[in-house]
């Protein structure tokens, strides 16, 4: 019974959405309007369970000192900390005391996950840490009620304006995703130099085409010859191309989603 | 291990380096590459260059952070160009890390129109860009298609008040316009699905011009919409703008980016032709071992 | 406040391209900071959007507060689960509610999309005339190749057939189109890649070593 | 009720110029004539209003023929406004839109939203006019009322009967295809070689002792892709729970990870070594594109895994997931329905499933009869498509001289409007 009664289920909304889309009226798109917020909320709580993972497999790399095993640290680290901005202002000027109270969350965070995780994951003296963690939980506590130079928002957005946070999303975050893209420009150039050999008729063809795109704004006397080919070669053959494998992804998908539905495809939910 | 064996076997790293020196070669010299004109850009700059004053054209700024090195000049060719032609501007940022972007971008064009500039041989007197009365800028709000749906209701249903938080009803520009009826051409900026919705949920549904800025990447993947009409024109990538800067002659961002775009792909297609050359040797060589 | 900002910044690209070369400790803690502060990040924008925005604003506080929201609660609270073994069988309903409204969402939607739209426009004049009834011969001969590509592109696609004599054939050909289509789209992302990285030397040159003219 | 207001910038400047235009006209063309001004145009004739159809409501379509004046006879009418009250007799005070000379209807319509500007409330009776004005505003001549008219909402939308009837022929299809393989029919399919290859790769990685990669890519859980790269991950679960190789799935989103974590420890379970599930082999890295692929890169070049899958959704970063694959020496299959990622995997990858193939995998990996029933419905679905296709073309092109000119609307059977 546990395992049929999710498969009811997935044929009941699956149906539901099927007939939504056939129906104008002001109910059925209410109805989807709201479908698609539940799906952003159990986002919300499965993001828990991401964040909880991500630490877990940290720790445990620490604690049983794995390959690499001291980045897992600043991992940690960099998410408890960006977590803690977003969610505080800072009120005055003064950050001593801002950085003084990161710090004990830090360590305590540390001590009481430590003694939570217990010597099950190979934690020495594990009930020790757990009540020095609790101690400095409660020292974090008395600063981030009597400081008055900073203060939690949970209710609020404005942990979003903390100059902290921003400057963390702007002075690392863009920097490194802007790199991390920028290599593609290398990858691309050994990518190509590897797989562009015309070793047989097809890779002949992709030679040819990716050759005649790349060289479409050469200058030069036939320059103008080839990107008027490069345009046609866009153009045509791409176009026809790109839409028989439009229609392909089209029916596969509607495929895909049938099988889902009607339960013929089971795979998903664990059954191999 | 003879020379065709390390033609075809050359390590990945040598191609970097002389990748990157290339190019740090080209970006310090400054030669000028001279552009060819294709008609999917034309079609854009030849409808906005055909609008009177006054009227109003949509940019969504629609990317982050990220694609800003490939789209800002599009976004720059595009608004300049509108601006001096005294077209006022609607615009939105779709894309959840793109607003700051965006706010930024729009001020730096509003700072470059006071300087009095001539383009195509006509001079265009320095002028002051305001908020409100010459754009307006709607900020972001999530799930874009259906923010692209209710604006074809109505701008005030998804974006009641503007990024900077004043309510529609008070700025000048937008007490007149509703929705998509009362502008003239929507130019999406983006790199990728928000274009998708703009087709089926904005054109598909409220009918107006739409022309599209897209990466490089994903421009080979909108040529359908462009052959059946719900795309009214196409800017691909660099070269894209770089056409309609040249179309616009206001050589900016797209033309010093050519000019380091070019050496680059020489390179590349130098180390292709070696890894032919070395492929076609070693296979001459071992047809004769053989024979 | 601002140079550090750029000074930051420009270590940590330099640290990615090292990754380059080799990987090192550089590189590590640099990648080891992105997930961190990514995940830490992310973890914050999606609580402030949906939980408070939607959830805290829309339904609970809102002064006509829309109920359904609780609906999508109730269903995360039994994701929850999950965390205990015995009881994590209970996690497949909310599953079982987001993969089969999303399969119903998208089957019509990407069949009218993907399938019929275009159909649609596969079906056009194969003789292109110019304004003067003239035949315009590169036009058709255009629309000709992509009717060509089209129709064995799909054949290319069929699953339960036997590719072989004039089926193979039409399949053979289909799979040529798609080998120039990758090519051609290949090529063309080149430009975009590389304007990437002259984003970063503008970066590096310009904001950090301040050599641009 | 869209007011005055709500025409459109064009609109107005249309009807401004038309207004000037012909006031000069009509002064330049007549000086003799007397004070009076204007003689009222022709009222409009048969107005009718109804709602609109296949719609979500709150929305009424107004429909007339142009008055006598309008581009003939006294040629003074520039355009008609369309008035709007609650009773026949009523003040018709609310002017709801005006639309230039030569038009023939206007759509009176409104947000579904309660407090929105102009809201029409479903199923309460409308009463409308339409007047013809001239350039002088006080002259204009006003039609009959038409009414009463109440706007609603549709249960079904005409406009998609082409889609109804495709999907009804889809569905009908696989389940005669899907009880035809559950009888035993026996059903040839054609040889995947990225399928094949996925087999290999798991031996391999089992006698070289490495790890299997699985990544899903940037798809979150409500990605078709993202569902169909769950079925081939069940199968290759299951192979790895019976070679006991060691799989490493690392997530961008939290519910694929949840659902993955499912899926594996079901594959351990039903190979009969529960306890062999290690419960950090799926888990998650972070929900930022490069964040992400840094960290995969990372685990690539320092576990070093015989074989990566990659089957998914996938965006800019799948040349750098491949080419990171390359410098790590491991076997790479990729699949994807993400068309600008295609061209990617194919140059860097040893085999990929192209678009399609990656939703026919499950079936070719599984072989189970009923999908490759489902899979017989789609190739036939395609066969049909192809065969419409040509005889559209055959139609648009032929129909004059074949006389097939009832083909030649054969187009509109596909235009859909929503």
């Amino acid at each position: 019974m546990r395992r049929q009664l999710p498969f009811f289920f997935v044929f009941l909304f699956g149906t539901f959405m099927v007939v939504q889309n056939f129906v104008p009226h002001e109910y059925s798109e209410r109805a989807k309007e709201f479908l698609s917020d539940w799906t952003i909320i159990i986002g919300i709580f499965a993001l828990a369970l991401g964040i909880w993972s991500l630490i877990h497999v940290s720790l445990d790399k620490i604690n049983k000192r794995k390959p690499n095993w001291e980045y897992s640290f600043v991992t940690l680290v960099g998410l408890v900390a960006m977590i803690f901005f977003g969610f505080t202002a800072n009120v005055s000027g003064s950050w001593l005391t801002y950085f003084a109270a990161l710090m004990v969350l830090l360590i305590s965070l540390w001590l009481l996950v430590q003694g939570i995780l217990g010597a099950g994951a190979g934690v020495t003296k594990a009930k020790e840490k757990f009540f020095a963690g609790i101690g400095l939980a409660a020292i974090f506590t008395f600063i981030a009620l009597y400081d008055k130079s900073w203060a939690f928002h949970f209710y609020t957005s404005e942990g979003l304006e903390n100059p902290l946070f921003k400057h963390f999303f702007s002075d690392i975050m863009v920097p490194l995703q802007a790199t991390m893209f920028a290599l593609l420009a290398f990858f691309i150039s050994s990518a190509s130099y590897r797989a562009f050999r015309a070793r047989n008729l097809l890779a002949t063809l992709l030679l040819i085409a990716a050759l005649i795109v790349m060289l479409r704004f050469t200058p030069g006397p036939w320059g103008d010859l080839i990107s008027k080919t490069s345009t046609w070669v866009m153009n045509v053959p791409n176009l026809a191309a790109q839409r028989a494998i439009v229609i392909g992804i089209g029916l596969g998908m509607v495929a895909t989603a049938l099988k889902v539905i009607l339960g013929i495809e089971r795979g998903y939910m664990g059954k191999g | 291990m003879n020379w065709f064996e390390r033609f075809m076997k050359l390590d990945r790293r040598w191609i970097y380096l002389f990748l990157i020196t290339v190019c740090l070669l080209a970006y310090y010299s400054d030669f000028t590459v001279p552009t060819i004109r294709e008609k999917e850009t034309g079609a854009i700059y030849n409808f906005i260059d055909s609008l009177p004053a006054g009227e109003v054209i949509f940019v969504a700024i629609d990317y982050d952070p990220s694609s800003q090195a490939e789209l800002h000049p599009m976004t720059y060719a595009i608004i300049e160009h509108a601006f001096r032609k005294n077209l006022k501007v609607v615009f939105t940022a779709l894309s959840q890390n793109g607003p700051g972007m965006a706010d930024q971008a729009i001020h730096d064009i509003a700072d470059s129109m006071r300087v009095e500039q001539t383009y195509n041989g006509v001079s265009y007197p320095a002028r002051e860009i305001a908020n409100g009365v010459d754009y307006c800028f709607l900020g972001y709000k999530p799930y874009y298609a259906l923010v692209i749906t209710a604006m074809g209701q109505d701008f005030r249903t998804p974006f009641p008040a503007d990024y900077y938080g004043t309510p529609l009803d008070s700025l000048p520009l937008m007490k007149k316009l509703h929705n998509y009826d009362d502008i003239s051409i929507v130019v999406e900026v983006s790199s990728g699905n928000i274009s998708d919705a703009w087709i089926s949920y904005g054109q598909g549904k409220f009918g107006f011009p739409l022309a599209m800025g897209l990466t490089g990447v994903m421009t080979a993947q909108y040529y359908p919409f462009l052959q059946s009409g719900q795309v009214m024109g196409i800017m691909g990538g660099l070269l894209g703008a770089a056409q309609y800067e040249d179309m616009a002659d206001n050589p900016g961002l797209a033309k010093d980016g050519m000019r380091v775009q070019l050496p680059a792909h020489l390179v590349i297609i130098l180390f292709i032709l070696i890894g032919n050359i070395g492929h076609f040797a070693s296979r001459k060589n071992r047809k004769n071992v053989q024979s | 406040m601002e140079t550090v900002g750029i000074w930051c910044g420009a270590i940590l690209t330099l640290a990615i391209f090292s990754f380059l070369y080799k990987d090192n400790p550089v590189y590590k803690a640099c990648e080891a900071i992105f997930i961190g502060v990514s995940a830490g990040y992310y973890a914050i924008v999606y609580f402030f959007d949906s939980i408070y925005k939607k959830f805290w604003l829309g339904a609970v506080t809102a002064d006509q507060p829309e109920e359904w929201l609780f609906g999508g609660a109730i269903l995360g609270v039994l994701f929850l689960t999950r965390l205990f073994p015995k009881i994590s069988w209970v996690a497949r309903w909310p599953l079982a509610f987001i993969v089969g409204a999303t399969a119903g969402l998208y089957m019509v939607n990407y069949f009218v999309t993907n399938a019929m739209n275009q159909v649609a426009s596969t079906i056009t004049d194969v003789i292109a005339r110019g304004d003067a009834g003239d035949i315009n011969w590169i036009q058709s001969f255009g629309t000709l190749v992509i009717l060509v590509g089209v129709i064995t592109g799909l054949m290319y696609f069929f699953f339960s057939k036997e590719h072989k004599g004039a089926f193979g054939g039409g399949a053979k050909v289909g799979i040529w189109f798609l080998m120039v289509t990758f090519g051609a789209s290949f090529g063309y992302t080149v430009m975009s890649r590389m304007s990437l990285l002259i984003g970063r030397m503008d970066f590096l040159l310009g904001d950090w070593l301040g050599l641009i003219n | 009720m869209k007011n005055l207001f709500n025409m459109s910038r064009f609109k107005i400047v249309f009807t401004v110029c038309v207004l000037l235009s012909l006031y000069s006209f009509v002064n330049a063309q007549a000086p003799a004539v007397t004070t009076v001004g204007i003689t009222p145009p022709a009222p409009v004739t048969e107005l009718t209003a109804v709602d609109t159809d296949n719609d979500h409501g709150h929305s009424i379509t107004v429909k007339w023929t142009p008055s006598a004046d309008d581009g003939a006879g006294a040629n003074n009418v520039l355009g008609y406004r369309v008035m709007r009250s609650n009773s026949f007799e009523g003040p018709f005070n609310d002017t709801v839109g005006v639309v230039p000379l030569g038009s023939t209807n206007f759509e009176n319509s409104s947000s579904i939203e309660e407090g929105a500007e102009g809201f029409i409330p479903d199923n309460t009776d409308f009463y409308y006019r339409v007047d013809a004005l001239t350039g002088d505003s006080l002259v204009f001549s006003s039609s009959e009322v038409t009414g009463p008219v109440h706007s609603y909402g549709q249960w079904f939308n005409k406009g998609l009967i082409p889609v109804f009837f495709a999907v009804i022929i889809f569905t009908a299809l696989t389940v005669l295809f899907v009880s035809a393989a559950r009888k035993g029919k026996e059903l040839y399919v054609r040889p995947l070689a990225g399928i094949e290859a996925v087999d290999d790769a798991i031996g391999r990685a089992t006698e070289m002792g490495r790890p299997i990669l699985y990544v899903f890519g940037l798809g979150v859980a409500s990605d078709i892709a993202t569902i169909a790269s769950f079925t081939i991950l069940s199968r290759v679960a299951k192979r790895v729970a019976e070679y006991q190789t060691n799989l490493i799935v690392p997530c961008y989103d939290p519910i694929i990870m949840t659902v993955a974590q499912d899926i594996v420890k079901t594959a351990y379970m039903d190979a009969g070594r529960p306890n062999d599930y290690k419960e950090d082999a799926v888990f998650f890295i972070t929900q930022a594109q490069f964040a992400y692929v840094g960290a995969v890169n990372g685990i690539m070049i320092r576990e070093l895994p015989a074989t990566n899958i990659y089957m998914g959704k996938f965006y800019a970063e799948s040349l750098m997931l491949a080419e990171t694959g390359v410098v790590s020496g491991s076997i790479q299959i990729a699949g994807t329905d993400e068309i600008a990622q295609i061209p990617f995997f194919v140059v860097a990858c040893d085999y990929t499933l192209i678009g399609e193939e990656l939703f026919a995998a499950s079936a070719y990996l599984g072989r189970e009869p009923l999908l490759l029933g489902s899979l017989k419905a789609q190739d036939y679905a395609k066969a049909a498509v192809l065969v419409l296709a040509l005889l559209g073309i055959l139609a648009v092109n032929f129909s004059g001289d074949l006389g097939l000119t009832w083909l030649v609307n054969f187009k509109d059977w596909f235009k859909v409007i929503d």
